[in-house]
């Protein structure tokens, strides 16, 4: 089955993006397809590339960036809450691209089903 | 990747928006809205539900220059030109906060909660914020 | 014993924020509503009883700017409900020996 | 009509996510409970009556892994809710027609 | 600007730091603790409540491994280290979430609501997330 | 009156620093002084000078610099909290400065009023 997410909060504060995560692995796993996860609200703030967490602490940014390398994860952060929120080519990380909300309507087309998490 | 402008689909799923947050206390009331008006574009079966305090986001007379903040109430009433046009209110919601539809700064169709979980039950995709 | 200014920024009908508030700020001590808060001060509201039957044991504030921002600039308030302006809440903030936020 | 599958992740001893769920949802729906949602899932608190008379309205699901985070594995749940992990999720979503989040 | 290390301020304040929120939805409760250490050295009156949902936060038993957080409970048991001594807890609040003192995991002194008032009213700083 | 003031949210998300930043600006103007602002939790996002609201809209990262510039406000992100989410000097907007959580303590021993601002 095809799946669509969407992450409203950014990482750290809410676990929003966290329980997200943790759903799209296992959705993988289980062999359906994670098409795209689109970063809404606080969630443009899951694409900063200069997020360091504590060493014994789990690195959200990257770990949704390895998603998308290794299982070929469509990851959009949507621009306009980006440019406001500050998170712009600059700081973005690898495996996120910054696109509209149309790709979120987008997502909820394509795909079986939309996941929504958020706070 | 397809582009937003060529985006064409032939199917038509029933998008639900649902509004349960307060305005101006935090951003979702604003930035749902403008997933809202995105929607209009990709021609889908589009609704949105005002419930619990989602209610408050459609009060006459909003005037936000004293915490400097943009007023996007208005946009409520652009919705329709946007060819947005079922908009859904709870009366047990809207009941609760002393609100009427008076109050109201759009025409909305206000629903029994019976009436309003089977117009909920019949979404394919449902975003909420 | 200090005297406390108490904010609450959560609706009432929504979370528990308010009722908390209600129940451990000390007698006497004030309560100003800001944010999404300003809806507990509306008369007619299913919370607005269990605030109508504390404004005795209170000062209870509510900040106008964030009152017109909701609309509710003309709305009927709870009775013995007072509004303040930000130079209002700064001057509450003055008066008592410390704040307590709500959150 | 689909059906659905509902997500809450709200505490409902806070906040009036899980109480709006159970208002609005459709009879046969399924509930799950995620996140600071798992209180709900409590025998013994405050909240735990209005989810046990609820139980067989709908079919209610709890995260395993958000009730072991939060020491509540052993936890005594409300009578008739069922424990899922995360590929208990993902099937519960390609088992509904669409997910509804309580947010 | 004075440095942390030299700051050796002759005040001493009453701070009071309120835990109301659940752990791990939120990380309030995880960087309010680290507020808690580090207040420690200063050398003030510091009391620490926990509230409401707060009080889960000093549940037995934590085990985050199934969603890759890190587990802080451990840490309220070092408090003690730090001379963070006054730790309570709201009777009613415990009682709302059936939990007993058994529950915790660490020793606590469980005040009931009117106890509590009278602490939280007798504080200079009340620092709450 | 010296005030201290706690803003434990971001820009846009949440009113918190809106709310903050008019009790600081209606504090001044009454002639208290505010002492400093302690950026704490998502408050750290205050300080990504990359931020870009709508025209139309207000821009609380270079108001807050503004306030910073004209009162002598101290305006401080904490560090733990910064690298957990990535504002860093990189991207500090001017006015900001990154310190310890030790700073928010001691706002609380040397203002009259600590006010906290949060969700």
């Amino acid at each position: 089955m095809k799946f669509g997410i969407l992450v409203n909060e950014g990482p750290f504060t809410h676990q929003a993006s966290d329980s997200a995560y943790q759903f799209a692995k296992a959705a993988i796993a289980k062999g359906h397809e994670v098409f795209r996860v689109f970063f809404y609200h606080d969630g443009v703030n899951n694409a900063n590339k200069l997020s360091e967490p504590q060493a014994d602490d789990r690195n959200l940014v990257e770990l949704w960036g390895k998603l998308a390398e290794e299982s070929d994860v469509d990851l959009v952060v949507c621009v306009a809450a980006a440019l406001r929120r500050g998170i712009k080519d600059d700081i973005l990380a690898p495996g996120f691209r910054i696109s509209g909300l149309g790709q979120l309507i987008e997502a909820g087309i394509l795909s079986d089903r939309l996941v929504v998490f958020g706070d | 990747m397809m582009d937003e402008d060529d985006f064409n689909p032939e199917v038509v799923k029933r998008f639900l928006f649902v509004n349960r947050k307060a305005p101006y206390g935090t951003v979702y009331a604003l930035e749902s809205l403008e997933t809202v008006l995105i929607s209009a574009a990709f021609d889908q079966d589009v609704s949105v539900v005002f419930m619990d305090d989602g209610v408050f986001q459609l009060k006459k007379g909003q005037d936000t220059a004293g915490i400097n903040m943009k007023n996007f109430s208005p946009t409520f009433r652009a919705l329709d030109g946007y060819d947005v046009e079922k908009l859904y209110v709870e009366k047990e919601s809207l009941e609760a906060r002393g609100l009427t539809e008076d109050d109201l700064v759009v025409d909305v169709e206000i629903l029994s909660t019976d009436e309003l979980r089977e117009i909920m039950a019949a979404q394919d995709v449902v975003i909420s914020a | 014993m200090s005297t406390m200014l108490h904010t609450v920024n959560k609706s009432p009908l929504e979370r528990n924020a308010l009722d908390s508030c209600l129940r451990l700020a000390g007698a006497g001590s004030a309560i100003l509503l800001i944010e999404d808060g300003v809806y507990g001060a509306l008369r007619g509201t299913s919370a607005a009883d269990r605030i109508a039957a504390r404004v005795r044991d209170f000062k209870i504030y509510v900040l106008g700017p964030d009152m017109a921002a909701r609309g509710l600039s003309e709305a009927p308030l709870v009775d013995g409900i007072e509004v303040v302006d930000y130079e209002g809440f700064v001057d509450l903030v003055a008066e008592h020996e410390a704040q307590q936020a709500w959150l």
